[in-house]
């Protein structure tokens, strides 16, 4: 393949930045067509995939992402102080509903839920998965809520178009 | 008697309380037995030991109300004039409850499948980015045309001055900004002659110390030296 | 080798640990030996430096550390790079300054232009247009600011003699 020497520098690149990497920016750094740079991580991937490797390459929140395989992760788990991250049903549901309703106001979760849901948004929107979006154009100006970048990064999407499909179409607005 | 111990808050709120029925039951949720429904919904709230106003309100006004539906299936449909057609009498009274309830449930599903992404993410461990100082890089294709441009428009907005008022080249206001600027900088504190380290001209000299004077008058510094020939510091003083 | 099938483990491991990680922690967390894990490392790095990978391991501080390549320095350097399309008016302003005026000093650019120059004077030389020349020699050695050879590069001239001449006499002190 033509750009096989540029493999080692995205690997370099995505190592130095942790954080997921847009392939427009890696392709302005390395020169090359944003298709080239889907071609080499794609090759990139399945070398580090089909080998005895620890590490692959994911795609989420936008950009292309370093980390561990999962099948190591209790390994990894064995030295990375892992935190009990995980959040509580209610949180859980009132999230959904944020990501696939947004922007939504606090009432119109609420009416969905059937509770009060302040307690759970101040959690959601700590933990940052949560943001305001503005304010809704009726009486009253109610803050509307949507999901973070770190929504997708918590839940491996690419973007929020990749959440899954709900299960019932009758409510496909 | 185990079902003395059920808690309010094992349930997240009046629907989840309603679909625990439901799926206890078997109910079809598209046909539901109101009726029955009612009766063990209002059982459930009298079984509930402790009582937090808060959460019962919700679960108090769930019980309202299937009251309220359970009560219009059961009155004698309105005879309707030959006109009229009241929309909301063909409505089934159970509809809304049903609407909710659906979905409810789909972001009860919804949020399950969310909980297995975010079960399979954990499973990925990343690592922190590596700080690199950030380089700014110069412009690009600047054109000499502009630089010209912009020397002209100095020079004019300039022109004024240079001609006319060359000697006020440096006035006493300015001259009492700039030691505030230089306090502020500081800390409030500056030695006497750093005061005076400009352009070194003569002119300039007699503004500074003008406008030292001017700013001492405003008790806006003091000057302070602690023995002769020692250094002379210039003091902001604080403002009350 | 026999555990060749743990090199993926120690590069994971190396991976989410950002410091040196000692050889005795790593044995530990796989249950080897010592000796192993040096084995391991030691084909894990061969692997790394021999094919069109990006990244290697160091020895350092008495640990083993994942860092990208030496020879990619200069890509990885370019991730921080922000290039600043356009100057701002009072950029362009000062800039022209400097650049007719050379060697000047703060004071002198801000007695032309009026107004302070610290900030569009530090945005100059971070932008690695203007650069420091030396010190004036009158009281308080005031700093003398020039134009850089990024200067030149960026409106095409090949020396400093290429300005144009300014057109009015006047201003030439």
């Amino acid at each position: 393949m033509f750009y096989a020497n540029l493999k080692g520098h995205v690997e370099a690149l995505l190592f130095i930045n942790g954080d997921p990497v847009p392939a427009g920016q890696l392709a302005e750094i390395l020169n090359v067509d944003k298709v080239n740079i889907e071609e080499i991580v794609a090759q990139l991937k399945e070398d580090m995939d089909t080998s005895e490797r620890g590490l692959t390459i994911i795609k989420v929140a936008g950009g292309y992402q370093l980390c561990t395989k999962p099948e190591l992760a209790a390994i990894v788990e064995k030295m990375a102080q892992v935190l009990d991250n995980k959040l509580s049903v209610p949180a859980m549901e009132t999230l959904s509903i944020i990501a696939f309703k947004q922007p939504i106001t606090k009432q119109e979760i609420e009416n969905i839920r059937g509770v009060r849901v302040d307690r759970v948004l101040m959690k959601l929107i700590d933990r940052l998965l949560v943001k305001e979006l503005g304010r809704k154009k009726v009486i009253g100006r109610p803050i509307l809520y949507g999901t973070t970048e770190e929504f997708l990064k918590c839940f491996g999407l690419d973007n929020i178009e990749d959440l899954p499909l709900l299960p019932d179409a009758v409510y496909a607005e | 008697m185990l079902d003395y111990e059920i808690k309010l808050d094992a349930f997240e709120g009046p629907l989840d309380l309603l679909m625990h029925l439901i799926e206890k039951n078997k109910i079809d949720i598209y046909d539901i037995p109101i009726a029955v429904l009612t009766e063990q919904y209002i059982e459930y709230l009298d079984r509930f030991q402790e009582f937090n106003i808060e959460i019962a309100s919700e679960f108090l006004v769930m019980a309202a109300t299937l009251l309220q539906i359970k009560s219009r299936i059961l009155l004698p449909k309105v005879k309707k004039t030959e006109d009229e057609t009241d929309i909301e009498d063909e409505l089934d009274p159970r509809q809304e409850l049903i609407d909710r309830l659906l979905e409810y449930r789909r972001f009860k599903e919804v949020s399950e499948i969310l909980d297995q992404l975010a079960e399979e993410q954990e499973k990925l461990f990343f690592r922190s980015p590596t700080l690199i100082p950030v380089q700014y890089l110069p412009p690009t294709n600047l054109d000499i045309q502009l630089l010209l441009e912009a020397f002209h428009s100095v020079l004019e907005a300039n022109a004024d001055h240079t001609s006319l008022v060359s000697r006020e080249k440096f006035s006493v206001q300015d001259k009492m900004a700039d030691i505030i600027f230089l306090l502020d900088k500081q800390a409030g504190t500056i030695l006497f002659t750093d005061a005076f380290t400009r352009s070194g001209t003569k002119n300039e000299f007699i503004t500074t110390f003008l406008a030292l004077l001017e700013l001492m008058k405003l008790k806006t510094v003091t000057i302070k030296q602690t023995q002769p020939f020692s250094p002379i510091y210039i003091n902001r003083r604080s403002e009350e």
